[in-house]
């Protein structure tokens, strides 16, 4: 994959797209101008310093902030600014960084209204098959979910996005408080599979290391601009930035050699 | 005129006594005291039975009690039943309920109240309420124009006094302290902040606070009856609190200002329409629709809670005004 | 003994108004997290439109439903045009509270200023006492219980059967994310205001029907009442509604046999405050956190 | 408990923890948590918990989502109230005292999620954490500025050098609910900094931080360990745990099955299928 | 034009205002209809007659809202605004107490609606009581039925002001007469049911109710009484509270018109038959008015309607006969005015009144209460009748004044 080749061809079928996009709070903008993609079968990793905006910009994409210049586009539909009801609808999923569950609902509650807009009997199949894909949540599925430990609340968050099988998929920092193993699970097991299945997936990360791994893209986001745009490969390769935003070295002690 | 005029001055100087103590307790340290007003009457009767005399002595009024003290005896002692009841009070329903629930059992605690003393003619002259009550100041000879304004300039003075007071609190690592529990208790007390303790001592004295308005109030009207405080009238200093901006000693008197002054006083002197029979709905609508208005022009109210920076060199800001009073108020 | 059983057909009658209002209530306030202190003055609104009804020689029972119509109608207008877009503005949750004493104030005047402050009254019938035990019951208090706990089970079919009450649940606790998952907020909270005002607008009717009266403080009177169900039960909790609302109305009854009937409304509210006392979040404690109290 | 009754129960207890300390020729711990439970309905999320912190040290506390681990801490910061089981920490049982008691004794939990006072500014968040500063009572506070100002100033400087460290200065100003995730969880550590604690409870002070602000935390933690204080480190980022902890202990299902230092603790069976717990 | 050269503070034809200061909200609101139906009336008979000394009159309101908090503001702007007042209209029992020194500062004829003991002996030159005491009513309710040949009988009075004045008065009379009151029974207003003090009620057995209580409240209680007793209400004797606009419709909704009619009577001041001329007078300025009150026709036989109606003509014709615009000049004519006797031509309407002034003559008014009978305190006789509704319309005096003065002893 070349990266030339795969600029020209983003162009073409990226299936979500922000051009140009600039939002924030009411203040001075937060994210200025940025421009990102993600195409079907796709996973891209956002990483950057705490407070540079990735979550600044997903709510931007996610119609919970106001985009103030700039578009959103899926497939070939301009979404900016559309409402986030109906974003939904158009197939992206979406776990926020926090916030990410419904407290007073249980898991299985959580699951069914993630499923809301399937139909009651495919809900529930679609929820037992999450049930089984992630057992611990299976053990829990009638407990209320302001109850659950970090991690649990997580899965919670997770099952629920993909009870809709989406087309696309934006995790807001899915594994802060996931456990090693469950971490590399979600990253291998499930977005691998989800992206194989043709989502395109958008991972906003601060295990960028991990994150890379598994990616095609990266994006890494400074200040409310985009940095660096490459190749998921070639930003782990590169020292300069492994230093500076990835947390020095980029084989963190302890982590691949738990597995076996 | 003048004479209402001084009406209006003691009304929004009541007033805002009255929503500072509420701000104290809802405003900064987040207990939602519904039962206010009830602090308010309990002022009120006090300084009441602390001036009316012996009970025999008013013959057609019945109360379980009586003497006759002069000025100030009857506020202090106000003061000090409003603390000591809003400690009980808190102690009862703010140690172990939540937000809400606190809330709504004030609510229920509050008419629980009304409905005692209504219910209780020996008590404190049930539903007529006790009337006749000596003004204070027996020894100033004043003109009657004279002597109101006289009571309208000591009040003033209490209330700056009172403002003081708050803007101590408020502004000391103390009301920094309430704030973090009104923000997030379980956090506060991580940190080692006693939440109860910091609860009752808002309930305290805020509730000191609403008694000694209450206590200003029924000297100045000579009555007071279960009429005059329920609940609903809590909810109008709710209203007085967040239309001028919780939080903001400034914008709760500003509040109490327009609620209780300008829409609920100054409606009375709405020309008569029509027909003179709706004058008491209009006003009351009017007042409705005025909060509205404001809400939404100003959803955190006229004057929001201000954000607290600090210099990085420390100087101090205070009035030549203020620091007058500051030291009268020693002196 | 005899005296207890009869007030106890006071009480069934009492929680069977009850048994709407609270429900009424707490569905909005558990799907909106806007503690409407209106709520007594909608229930008294409709509890006219119910009189209108009658003085136009409508059939009491048909004025009921009409009555409900209309608060259901004027629930959701409210919510369309006046509420929600405070909540657009970011109106904090005691803001809201606020909104909704100042529309509390200026409905209760309205319905002062047409109907002046007299009392209006439903044509009842005057016969028939329906005795059961040491209890009796008139053929009216016979039709209200019977609505009362139809509206109960209506409730409980449609929390039971259809998502929407998860979906109500879901959009007050995170209403941002409920959006991100696809459920149409706007309506679901619509339907809450429609269904409250519903069950609000039949309350008032069934109130001034047992009553005997309606005036136009009648449902602010009431409001506390519905309020100590509410939280009895546990705020937000529907299947608690129902339970408060038979423990207050029974209560309200049977306190007053105890006691002299002068402090029957404090020893029922009493008895609430030391049942919270010992249960802290009400008898059917949910996890829900306190709602947005700090905010 | 009463008071009262507390100094009465350590009365009694000391000869015997003094003897354990002799044995083990070890000063006595700083916290000491002797067989602690708590069940959840019926849920035992922590099951018979015991280990030790001593001054100076950090210890580890590790183990699947879900273990325990959060559910420890707060019993030990005095927010849960064990089943059945004792918290010694300085020498004083915390077990029945008020919730708050923890803290006023050197004892400071940071929070796994949702720590931070909303619409206080970063710098009162800090503020608050400071232990028994002058017009934090009323009387203080009614003394006025005055009274309080030089020692509220100097907290101020402390609180931006700390900022500082955590590149947070900028935010000193910004309401903490204006923050980004992990700016709030910085909050966090900051605050826990200002509280001048003996002890550190901290819950996973580092997920979502980035990590190379992470490493910038990890050696504030070892210099504060170097001042004396003993930490307790809930954490999934099993580097940062490795190169701070001399100790870890390890938890599944509410119960300890492990306890040494990392490479110890790593190399062992259950340790292994207790993380791999999702195909238990 | 009379009083065309008098000296005055009023500039000629400026309007001089009657202030209704009752409750107009809150739950006493309905004072406030009572007052303002019979100052329009009044109002209207005067200025269609070319007004007092040619000032127009008017109706004002100021509301009291029912509780000293808001009373006294609301009186500090009547005395502030007093400049072109001549009479006040009220207080009523809510705000009386609270509001008195103020109010006699104003030195404006007022014309109390407070039906509280403590006017029954009042020197206030100002102050006009012109229907009768609480106290008195109660008296005679106990009169009533001890003249009925009733002895036991059961109290039932909602918790409140006026209760407090009625329900000692017709218990302790009841007693002198040599009564017994089997049951004394209290109703808090607002319930959602009173079935317990029902219960006591009926178990107590009684030949005759002493009762007052709001519309809603009665409805209710009448309700359940007739549920819990199986249709049989006992004779009940009702304070005048049962002329309020509603009442009769309130509790005939709950237990039945007949029964109503039947067992039912309301104490109210004695007036006499509504074919007096006085009393036609008002009828037809109360509907010729521009100005009314939402339902005007239920206030065409309430006492306070009547006497607030008499007020207002008495304060004009006064007005006339000082030929000064000033309370302090024209107050003191009222008591003249309202009392016949020898040498002074009985008038019945405005109109005639001030023709007669206009003569030279002395005049009397007897008005729509008929004669009011004001003593020294300014205060009414107060004998009272029983009234029954429905079939027969006609008033029958049934409590005499002897059997009054030997229950009050
Ligand atoms: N509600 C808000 N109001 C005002 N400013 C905000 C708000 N939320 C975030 N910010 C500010 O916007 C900037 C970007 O925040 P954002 O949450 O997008 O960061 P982030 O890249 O997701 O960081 P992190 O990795 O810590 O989650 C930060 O400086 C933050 O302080
Ligand atoms: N308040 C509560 N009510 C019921 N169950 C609870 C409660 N708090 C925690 N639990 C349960 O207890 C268990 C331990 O939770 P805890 O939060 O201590 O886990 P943890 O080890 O911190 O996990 P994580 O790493 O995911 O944060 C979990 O299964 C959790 O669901
Ligand atoms: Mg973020
Ligand atoms: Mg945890």
């Amino acid at each position: 994959m070349t990266m030339t080749a795969t600029e020209a061809r983003r162009e073409v079928v990226t299936h979500l797209r922000l051009e140009g996009v600039t939002a924030g709070y009411g203040g001075p903008p937060v994210i200025r101008d940025v421009c990102i993609g993600v195409e079907r079968g796709r996973i891209a990793v956002v990483a950057g310093p705490n407070g540079a905006g990735k979550s600044t910009l997903v709510k931007a994409i996610m119609g919970q902030l106001k985009v103030t210049g700039g578009s959103v586009h899926l497939a070939d539909r301009n979404i900016t600014n559309d409402s986030a009801e109906r974003i939904a609808r158009h197939g992206i999923g979406y776990v926020p960084q926090s916030q990410d569950v419904f407290e007073d609902l249980t898991v299985w509650e959580n699951l069914e209204i993630g499923g809301y807009l399937l139909s009651k009997k495919k809900s529930h199949a679609r929820a037992l098959e999450l049930l089984e894909l992630f057992p611990p949540l299976a053990r829990m599925r009638s407990r209320a979910v302001g109850q659950l430990s970090g991690g649990e609340r997580k899965m919670v968050a997770v099952g629920r996005v993909l009870m809709l099988e989406p087309s696309v998929l934006i995790l807001d920092e899915p594994t802060a408080g996931l456990s090693v193993p469950l971490t590399e699970e979600l990253f291998e097991v499930h977005v691998r599979a989800l992206a194989d299945a043709g989502t395109a997936v958008l991972l906003v990360e601060q295990k960028a290391t991990e994150a890379l791994r598994v990616a095609d893209w990266g994006y890494i986001l400074v200040s409310g601009a985009v940095e660096v745009s490459q190749p998921a490969q070639e930003i782990l390769g590169r020292a300069d930035i492994g230093e500076v935003f990835l947390g020095g070295s980029t084989s963190v002690v302890g982590e691949g050699d738990e597995e076996e | 005129m003048s004479y209402y005029l001084t009406v209006m001055a003691m009304y929004i100087l009541i007033g805002i006594i009255a929503a500072w103590g509420l701000n104290l307790q809802f405003g900064e340290t987040g207990v939602l005291n519904f039962a206010y007003v009830m602090f308010i009457a309990a002022g009120a009767y006090t300084t009441a039975v602390f001036t009316l005399g012996h009970p025999s002595a008013n013959g057609t009024q019945q109360y379980f009690w009586g003497t006759h003290l002069p000025f100030p005896i009857p506020w202090i002692a106000s003061m000090a039943v409003g603390a000591v009841l809003g400690v009980l009070v808190g102690l009862v329903s703010l140690r172990r309920l939540r937000g809400d629930y606190q809330a709504m059992v004030m609510l229920v605690v509050s008419l629980i109240a009304t409905y005692l003393v209504s219910a209780n003619t020996g008590f404190l002259n049930g539903q007529t309420g006790l009337a006749l009550i000596p003004a204070p100041f027996g020894s100033v000879h004043l003109s009657e124009l004279n002597y109101r304004w006289f009571f309208v300039a000591v009040t003033a003075v209490v209330a700056l006094l009172v403002f003081d007071v708050m803007r101590r609190i408020t502004g000391s690592p103390l009301g920094r302290t309430m704030r973090a529990v009104r923000e997030n208790e379980a956090a506060a007390v991580a940190l080692g902040t006693n939440v109860v303790k910091i609860r009752l001592l808002t309930m305290a004295v805020g509730g000191a606070i609403a008694a000694l308005a209450g206590a200003i109030e029924v000297q100045f009207i000579g009555a007071w009856s279960p009429a005059g405080w329920t609940y609903p009238e809590t909810f109008g200093l709710f209203a007085a609190v967040l239309v001028g901006g919780r939080g903001n000693l400034g914008g709760v008197a500003l509040g109490a200002f327009l609620v209780q002054g300008l829409f609920l006083e100054g409606t009375v002197l709405l020309p008569s329409l029509g027909n003179p029979d709706l004058v008491g709905a209009v006003q009351w609508i009017t007042m409705g629709v005025m909060i509205m208005l404001f809400m939404w022009f100003r959803p955190r109210g006229v004057l929001p809670e201000r954000r607290r920076r600090f210099a990085t060199e420390a100087r101090s800001r205070v009035p030549l005004l203020l620091v007058r009073a500051q030291r009268d108020a020693r002196g | 003994m005899n005296q207890v059983l009869s007030s106890l057909g006071f009480g069934i009658v009492t929680a069977s108004i009850l048994l709407p209002a609270a429900i009424g209530f707490t569905l909005q306030f558990s799907a909106t997290n806007v503690l409407n202190i209106g709520f007594g003055s909608q229930m008294t609104l409709a509890a006219f439109i119910g009189y209108v009804c009658t003085s136009h020689g409508i059939g009491l029972w048909y004025a009921l439903v009409l009555a409900g119509v209309f608060g259901g109608v004027t629930s959701l207008l409210l919510n369309r045009f006046l509420l929600t877009p405070f909540m657009r503005r970011g109106t904090t949750f005691f803001g809201m509270i606020v909104i909704t004493i100042a529309l509390s104030l200026v409905l209760e005047y309205t319905i002062e200023a047409i109907w002046g402050p007299v009392s209006v009254f439903y044509p009842l019938s005057t016969g028939g006492i329906v005795h059961v035990g040491a209890m009796s019951f008139t053929a009216e208090q016979l039709v209200i219980i019977g609505i009362g706990v139809a509206l109960a089970l209506a409730t409980h079919a449609m929390l039971r059967y259809t998502r929407t009450g998860k979906a109500m649940r879901a959009v007050a606790g995170n209403a941002p994310l409920a959006r991100a998952s696809g459920v149409p907020a706007q309506r679901i909270v619509d339907l809450a205001w429609l269904l409250s005002g519903f069950m609000g607008g039949a309350a008032g009717v069934m109130l001034g029907i047992s009553l005997a009266s309606v005036s136009f403080t009648m449902g602010d009177t009431m409001l506390i009442e519905i309020i100590a169900a509410a939280v009895l039960g546990g705020v937000g909790q529907v299947y608690g509604a129902m339970l408060g609302s038979v423990v207050i109305g029974v209560l309200l009854e049977e306190s007053a046999v105890v006691l002299s009937g002068a402090y029957a409304p404090i020893s029922a509210f009493v008895v609430l405050v030391i049942v919270l006392l010992i249960r802290p979040t009400g008898l059917f404690a949910g996890t829900a956190k306190a709602k947005g109290v700090a905010a | 408990m009463t008071p009262v009754a507390d100094g009465v129960v350590a009365e009694v207890e000391r000869p015997a923890a003094a003897a354990a300390a002799v044995a083990s020729h070890r000063t006595e711990p700083l916290l000491a948590v002797e067989e602690v439970s708590v069940a959840f309905g019926g849920l035992r999320a922590v099951d018979r918990l015991s280990f030790e912190v001593d001054p100076g040290t950090i210890v580890g506390l590790i183990g699947p989502n879900g273990a325990g681990k959060s559910t420890a801490l707060k019993i030990i910061g005095g927010e849960v109230r064990p089943t059945s089981g004792r918290v010694r920490f300085d020498g004083t049982d915390l077990v029945g005292t008020a919730p708050h008691e923890a803290a006023r004794r050197g004892l400071v939990r940071t929070f796994q999620l949702g720590g931070e006072f909303g619409r206080l500014t970063v710098m009162e968040n800090l503020l608050v954490a400071v232990p028994g500063m002058k017009g934090q009572s009323l009387l203080g506070a009614l003394a006025g500025k005055r009274f309080w100002r030089a020692s509220q100033d100097a907290e101020v400087r402390r609180a931006r050098d700390i900022l500082s460290g955590l590149q947070l200065r900028d935010k000193e100003d910004a309401y903490a609910s204006d923050l980004s995730g992990g700016q709030r969880k910085l909050v966090e550590i900051a605050r826990a900094l200002m509280a001048r604690p003996k002890m550190l409870l901290l819950d996973e002070p580092m997920a979502g931080v980035n990590r190379s602000l992470a490493r910038r935390i990890e050696e504030t933690l070892s210099s504060l360990r170097a001042e004396g204080i003993a930490l307790l480190l809930v954490e999934h980022e099993l580097g940062s745990v490795e190169r701070l902890c001399e100790r870890v202990v390890v938890m599944a299902s509410g119960s300890k099955i492990a306890e040494g230092d990392m490479s110890e603790v790593r190399s062992r069976d259950d340790v292994l299928s207790a993380y791999l717990g999702r195909r238990r | 034009l009379p009083g065309a050269s008098a000296s005055t503070a009023h500039a000629s034809g400026s309007t001089l205002n009657i202030v209704s200061f009752v409750p107009f909200s809150g739950p006493d609101a309905s004072f406030g209809d009572l007052a303002l139906s019979g100052c329009y009336p009044a109002v209207y008979a005067v200025n269609s007659a070319g007004g007092a000394m040619g000032h127009k009159l008017a109706c004002t309101t100021s509301d009291t809202r029912g509780d000293p908090v808001d009373a006294v503001p609301a009186a500090n702007a009547l005395v502030a605004h007093s400049s072109n007042v001549v009479a006040v209209f009220g207080p009523s029992s809510d705000e009386a107490l609270s509001t008195e020194s103020l109010l006699e500062k104003a030195k404006l004829p007022t014309f109390l609606m407070a039906g509280l003991s403590q006017y029954d002996y009042q020197t206030n030159p100002y102050y006009w009581r012109l229907t009768p005491a609480d106290a008195a009513e109660g008296v005679a309710m106990a009169a009533w039925a001890k003249g009925h040949g009733y002895t036991r009988a059961a109290a039932v009075f909602a918790t409140g002001t006026t209760s407090q004045g009625d329900g000692p008065a017709s218990i302790n009379g009841f007693k002198a007469l040599g009564g017994k009151i089997v049951a004394n029974v209290s109703l808090t207003p607002g319930q959602p049911s009173y079935n317990t003090e029902v219960s006591q009620v009926v178990n107590a057995h009684p030949q005759v109710i002493f009762f007052t209580a709001p519309a809603d409240t009665s409805a209710t209680f009448f309700a359940e009484l007739h549920q819990l007793d199986n249709g049989v209400i006992p004779p009940t004797l009702v304070t005048e509270v049962a002329e309020e606009p509603g009442w009769i419709t309130a509790v005939s909704g709950a237990i039945g018109l007949p029964t109503l009619e039947k067992q039912f009577a309301a104490m109210e001041a004695a007036t006499p038959p509504t074919t007096i001329p006085g009393w036609s007078a008002f009828h037809k300025s109360l509907y010729a008015s521009p100005t009314k009150v939402p339902n005007v026709s239920q206030y065409v036989d309430d006492p306070f309607t009547l006497s607030y109606y008499d007020a207002g003509i008495l304060v004009a014709l006064a007005i006339d006969q000082t030929r000064s615009t000033s309370p302090a000049v024209f107050d003191s004519a009222i008591l003249g005015l309202a009392t016949p006797g020898a040498g002074k031509v009985v008038v019945h309407t405005y109109a005639a009144g001030a023709a007669a002034l206009a003569k030279g003559k002395k005049i009397a008014f007897i008005g729509a209460s008929g004669n009011l009978y004001i003593n020294k305190h300014h205060n009414v006789a107060g004998a009272f009748a029983a009234v029954s509704e429905g079939t027969n319309p006609h008033r029958i005096a049934l409590v005499s004044a002897t059997l009054m003065a030997k229950a009050a002893a």
